[in-house]
């Protein structure tokens, strides 16, 4: 058991430093400029810099904040984030934990980042910094939601908490491939769902109004410098990698893979793509950030309740639909037709809003 | 585990004394629904020692639990709602100044 | 397949039956803009395929049944939900009883929807009419095909709901607003024997379910025998108690005579409405109720209960008639005697006649649709006007209109050929049987009925228009509908397709539909050999009555029709203070106002003094045990009070008060500690004992 | 085992002291927190997983969350009492009871025979045999619940949005 652990982390820290790094790099190209390209060849040496960098510079606490809070907070941001990866079957060899409630524990911990979030800004006697820690709590806690019920969907139809039995029951089929859930209509669906759930809950662009930097400065983490403000970084990242971890084994067949099998080459093979998936995951994640722009606070929250959350349950519904059609070509049918049905109400539904065209009082 | 089921109890009893304490002696409305989740949890907490010790087949306990779970959580959204209400009217939260129940 | 196995099949469907016109209603009580075609395309379709499945159940029933006169019944129940070791269940039947009736509602209430496309057309809120109507339907369709007791008593309650809604359409109207209260208060009074009674059937039999065909859990009505033999309340046996207050329930639903009173009132509704209430659904839904749950009524022998049922109906069809005849409203005419119909139905339910009651209910049913809805015609064709006094010469007008009616009218009289001869006749005849004084009073209602139809036809179709003539200072009675149309007096005309053609389809069935009579009896399958004693004299007397009513009719109505509306109607001329009795009902609305509103105020009142003298005296001797405590104390404690005299007890009593006020100072934590308070001292005693 | 349930019972409690006890409102909320986390730590030990789980999941994730915002939307920000009582009239009644009640508790469990049993072990109840006792025996209060909090839902969002309402 110990082992697992020990290579887990050492790897998803490595992947956490790197991450930083391969974001900087593809945001880079996107806005048309290099990114970090003088420490090392290629700038492979950034995140140790960057570490180091942060180590040694000043730990500044405002004298108004309240101190122990404040120390608190970005200890607990990382906490519950590296607690997530431990139910997340990395390999058919390698399982960190196999706990028997497994999603259920990801969620429950997840949550407790938000109060991370939370102390952070409460503590640091800014206004920004409370609004920004306001603002993630809202969205948190909204989008758990309908992550919460993407997922209930994926545990419906396997019929078990464990992340192991939910990786499991996707092998097979042809090539291991034809069984990931994302093949499934319900499965699609959910895993559209979750990704924008996960994207939102570690406040990622499109979603993350929390440390809108035009708006609110640096939101909860603006009065943090030093390591406490690498921390939170940590606690973010970790928890976005964490997430794609998960979404990987509910949704994209986990670590099941052409080749992968329960022997030592297929565990080996089953750990070379779960980490192809997991880094397809990463650079979605980027490349959304990276070309998204900003939704507006009332946008993000109308979003979650009114579309993400009766799409969700039409999803568990479909899931329902799934099980008892027994004959496979009519539950296709109509699970698609479901879902597609309402997927145009919801969207319908939502374009009733008529935004006026914009108007540039300076600009044009 | 060679824990006595005396000591679970009472530690419960002492949680829920302590939940009790602050509901009745503290003046902000918040508080003292903070001690009525603190008495809630320690009687869930019985149930499911008395669960663990005697009755670990069975889902009754169990079951009970996870309701009486969800009535917390209920209650406490209903609790704070009124207690936002409240607020509005006082503009203070402090339980000594809602004296309109007064017959 | 074999014809069980097909009957079995088709008992899975009954739902069915039901089903389609409450997803009418889903649908349109969600659709979000309204639009009149889609919605009453929808029920329509709804209703037919509903009529469908209700016709195929029908005609499997037919197949098989019939050569040994066993009654074919398959029934599907199953289980609602569980609740630990209890449980409920849910059942359908497919028997000849429900579906002879399925189809009568499905198809009646088929052609009353595409009447009433015709009658709302102009009305504002189409679709939540149409959307109240399916759900109407449906919930009578469900009531019909239940096979559980339970599950009759949601559509029950589903059906005064939707009556309650639907009378109340125009909740603008002041009128219509009481007439639904009306309606849903006096159903609900009857509701609670029903309630009573399902209780009471729950507790000496187990189940609800009627019929289960398994030994093992026989359903209520397979152990009839058994509770015959057991004892209920003032008497009775339990079967004949519960029947009892079944048939409270059947008064309420079905307009018996103590609770008739709803049932005119009711007229405020739309046309449709009134025929779907009189026709298809609502009242039906009593009489049904009563032939569904039949052999407990007949369990035990000699017991009032049948002959309690026979003589409310049979006051019940005298009473309303009388009061029909002095009526000017032509849907108020028509609903008395629709009330006297049903005193007919259940009078031949109550003189041991099953089938009697439930062929009169269908013929009835198809005739009296066909009139509401020729009287809707002829409302709409007249420009909302409702007087029968403004109304005359419309067989020129409305030539179609006034053809159906006609049958409707004679069928309703029960002139030979048409429907309703053969059924009153065979309620006649079996009144016969049973109990001559209730025979003779049924023929004098039946005379009476001839006598008020020939009446209302000839103020409505013969003579001159009279409706001209713009006095609107004379009488305001009848004229609920002129908010919809300011244009009084123009010339009728005859109306639209959508609305003649479902009169003239149900004026076929009001022709035909007699001659059933006796395969009606065989498809039942409850009767034995016809008894053809007495008939010959049944059949003269209600013959002779019917022509006498409709010479009477002619001789005061038809030889000289009446020439302006203003006129005095001739009976009244001849009848003077009786005809007004008449006209105001009996004065029963009034006679409720003094008796039972006068009541229930005095009871309040009595209730009022009780607390003023009894709650408030134990509240005035507790403070003064109070203030002897205190003087108690006060002589231990300090001899001075004493000598202080009156002045200090008065003082001692406020201080206690203060004390005890202290308490309830509405801080929600000084209620809390008490109550913890409370706790730990049960603790204690715990502890210590 | 002892130990961990001892260093659990000590968090709960201390937890559960200041949650109470302090004079911040927020600094009462994170150790409430505290006192829930112990709790579910207590869960996990008695082998109620699911239950550990949903604890932190609706406790920490959605009541305390509540709490705070509660908290925001009704107090100066920092949450502090400031130099004023923050013990209600009459507190000591309220003490007192407690500590009545504390003690006789104490008291009772002392004086039963039922606390010195030690846990029976054997199979324990499955998340599958739950998660099916709920759709079928429980499935009438299960759906209950459904209900209420529906109900709870949607009362708390009229109540707190009173104000919204009458301002248009």
């Amino acid at each position: 058991m110990a082992i697992p652990i020990l290579f887990v982390l050492s790897v998803f820290l490595g992947i956490f430093a790197y991450t930083t790094l391969v974001e900087r790099k593809a945001l880079g190209r996107i806005q048309n400029r290099f990114g970090p390209n003088r420490v090392g060849r290629w700038g492979i040496l950034q995140p140790i810099a960057d570490g180091l960098k942060l180590l040694i510079k000043e730990d500044i606490v405002p004298r108004r904040a309240d101190q122990f809070v404040h120390f608190l907070a970005p200890v607990i941001a990382v906490i519950p984030s590296i607690l997530l990866f431990s139910v997340v079957p990395v390999g058919t060899r390698l399982v960190p934990v196999d706990l028997n409630i497994g999603i259920l524990f990801a969620f429950a911990v997840s949550t407790v980042s938000v109060l991370a979030l939370f102390m952070g800004g409460w503590a640091s006697r800014n206004k920004f910094s409370l609004l920004g820690a306001m603002r993630a709590v809202a969205q948190v806690v909204s989008y758990e939601v309908p992550m919460v019920l993407a997922a209930v969907a994926v545990v419906m139809a396997v019929g078990s908490l464990s992340t192991l039995r939910i990786a499991r029951a996707q092998s097979g089929g042809i090539l291991n491939v034809t069984n990931w859930f994302v093949f499934r209509p319900w499965g699609f669906v959910g895993f559209v769902l979750f990704t924008i759930g996960a994207m939102a809950e570690s406040a990622r662009t499109p979603f993350d109004i929390p440390e809108a930097e035009s708006e609110i400065i640096a939101g909860y983490h603006t009065e943090y410098s030093g390591f406490k403000f690498a921390l939170f970084q940590m606690g973010e990242y970790l928890a976005s990698i964490a997430m794609a971890g998960i979404t990987v084994t509910m949704f994209l067949g986990g670590y099941n893979g052409p080749g992968s099998g329960p022997g030592w080459v297929g565990g080996l093979i089953s750990m070379f793509w779960f980490f192809i998936k997991l880094a397809f995951m990463i650079v979605l994640n980027i490349w959304i950030r990276g070309t998204w722009p900003r939704v507006r606070v009332d946008q993000l929250l109308g979003f979650a309740w009114k579309v993400l959350l009766p799409m969700s349950i039409a999803n568990i519904v479909a899931v329902g639909m799934w099980h008892y059609l027994t004959f496979r070509p009519l539950a296709w049918v109509a699970t698609t037709l479901w879902l597609v049905l309402w997927f145009v109400t919801l969207s319908k539904l939502a374009a009733t809003e008529n935004v006026a065209p914009r108007t540039y009082r300076y600009a044009s | 585990m060679n824990i006595p089921l005396g000591d679970y109890l009472m530690l419960s009893a002492f949680l829920f004394a302590i939940g009790l304490c602050g509901a009745l002696s503290r003046k902000n409305a918040i508080i003292v629904l903070i001690g009525i989740e603190i008495m809630f949890n320690a009687a869930i907490l019985n149930l499911i020692v008395f669960w663990h010790y005697k009755y670990f087949a069975v889902p009754t306990a169990y079951m009970f639990a996870i309701f009486a779970i969800s009535i917390a959580a209920a209650e406490s959204a209903v609790g704070l709602a009124l207690v936002i209400a409240i607020y509005r009217q006082y503009k203070s939260v402090d339980v000594d100044e809602f004296t309109s129940l007064k017959g | 397949m074999e014809h069980g196995e097909y009957l079995q099949h088709l008992a899975r469907q009954q739902w069915l039956i039901p089903f389609f016109p409450l997803m009418a209603a889903a649908i349109q009580s969600l659709m979000k803009r309204p639009s009149r075609k889609a919605s009453g395309a929808l029920t329509i379709i709804a209703m037919g395929l509903s009529c469908i499945f209700a016709l195929r159940a029908f005609f499997a029933t037919i197949g098989g049944g019939g050569q040994h006169h066993e009654i074919e019944r398959a029934i599907f129940n199953f289980t609602w939900f569980k609740f630990g070791t209890t449980s409920l269940g849910l059942g359908f039947i497919l028997d000849p009883l429900a579906e002879g009736m399925a189809v009568m509602v499905a198809f009646v209430g088929f052609w009353i929807f595409v009447n009433a496309t015709g009658y709302m057309a102009d009305d504002e809120n189409f679709t939540r009419f149409f959307c109240f109507l399916s759900l109407f339907a449906a919930s009578m369709l469900g009531l019909v095909v239940s096979n559980n007791l339970l599950l009759l008593y949601m559509c029950w309650e589903l059906v005064g709901l939707c009556s309650y809604l639907l009378i109340g359409f125009w909740y603008f109207k002041p009128a219509a607003a009481a007439a639904m209260k009306k309606a849903f208060i006096t159903t609900r009074i009857g509701d609670v024997g029903f309630l009573l009674g399902i209780v009471m059937l729950y507790w000496k039999t187990g189940t609800l379910n009627l019929y289960t065909h398994d030994t093992l859990h026989p359903g209520a009505l397979e152990q009839v025998s058994a509770l015959a033999l057991r004892n209920g309340w003032w008497g009775l046996s339990a079967a004949s108690t519960i029947a009892f207050l079944l048939f409270i329930g059947a008064m309420g639903k079905s307009a018996q005579f103590p609770l008739h009173v709803w049932l005119p009132d009711a007229m405020e509704g739309p046309t449709p409405v009134s025929a779907l209430i009189h026709a298809a659904t609502m009242v039906a839904a009593g009489v049904f109720m009563v032939g569904r749950m039949y052999p407990l009524f007949t369990a035990e022998a000699g017991s009032w209960v049948l002959d309690f049922v026979m003589w409310v109906g049979c006051i019940t069809a005298v009473f309303s008639a009388t009061i029909a005849v002095a009526q000017f409203d032509i849907k108020r005419v028509l609903a008395y005697s629709t009330c006297s119909q049903l005193g007919f139905m259940v009078m031949a339910l109550g003189a041991g006649s099953v089938v009697a009651g439930q062929f009169h209910l269908l013929t009835h049913a198809f005739f009296k649709a066909l009139l509401f809805l020729g009287s809707g015609c002829v409302i709409i064709g007249t420009h909302h006007e409702q007087d029968m006094r403004k109304m005359g010469g419309l067989r020129k007008y409305m030539p179609i209109t006034f053809w159906c009616y006609l049958i409707g009218m004679l069928a309703l009289c029960g002139v030979p050929p048409f429907a309703g001869f053969f059924s009153k006749d065979e309620i006649l005849l079996s009144t016969f049987h049973r109990n001559k004084y209730a025979w003779g009073l049924a023929t004098f209602a039946a005379f009476l009925t001839a006598f008020y139809m020939t009446r209302q036809m000839f103020m409505v179709f013969a003579g001159k228009w009279r409706g001209g003539e713009n006095d609107h200072g004379h009488d305001k009675h009848g004229k609920h509908d002129d908010h919809e149309h300011g244009h009084h007096g123009g010339e009728p005309h005859e109306v639209t397709w959508n609305m003649w053609l479902p009169i003239a389809v149900l004026s076929l069935f009001a022709i035909g539909l007699g001659f059933f009579g006796h395969k009606y009896g065989e498809y039942l399958g409850v009767e034995g050999a016809e008894s053809v004693e007495g008939k010959a004299v049944v059949m003269g007397a209600s013959l002779a009555v019917v022509a006498l009513g409709l010479l009477l009719g002619w001789a005061v109505y038809g030889r000289k029709t009446m020439e302006h509306a203003t006129d005095e109607d001739p009976l009244s001329a001849a009848l003077g203070s009786l005809f007004t009795f008449l006209n105001r009902k009996w004065y029963i609305d009034e006679l409720y106002d003094v008796t039972i509103i006068r009541f229930t105020a005095t009871c309040g009142m009595f209730f009022r003094l009780v607390d003023k003298s009894v709650v408030d005296g134990i509240l005035h001797a507790i403070a003064w045990t109070a203030w002897g405590i205190s003087q108690v104390f006060r002589w231990i404690g300090d001899e001075f009070f004493i000598n202080g005299g009156f002045d200090a007890g008065c003082e001692s009593v406020r201080w206690e008060g203060e004390e005890f006020s202290k308490l309830e100072n509405g801080r929600i934590q000084n209620y809390f500690r008490v109550l913890s308070l409370g706790a730990a001292i049960l603790l204690l005693i715990y502890f210590f004992t | 085992m002892e130990t961990i349930f001892w260093i659990l019972s000590a968090i709960t409690v201390l937890g559960a002291l200041f949650a109470i006890m302090l004079r911040n409102l927020v600094h009462c909320v994170l150790s409430l927190i505290l006192f829930f986390l112990g709790i579910a730590g207590h869960y996990f030990l008695l082998r109620a997983d699911f239950l550990g789980a949903v604890q932190i999941l609706i406790y920490v994730g959605a009541v305390a969350v509540l709490m705070l915002f509660a908290i925001m939307l009704t107090r100066h920000v920092t949450g502090d009492e400031g130099p004023r009582e923050v013990l209600g009239g009459k507190w000591w009644a309220g003490m007192g009871t407690a500590i009545i009640i504390a003690g006789l508790l104490w008291a009772i469990i002392r004086k039963d025979q039922l606390a010195q049993i030690l846990p029976a072990g054997g199979a324990q109840t499955s998340m599958v045999e739950i998660g099916k006792a709920m759709v079928t025996d429980w499935v009438v209060p299960f759906e209950a619940m459904a209900v209420l909090l529906t109900a709870a839902l949607i009362g708390a969002v009229v109540i707190a949005l009173e104000e919204v309402i009458r301002r248009r």
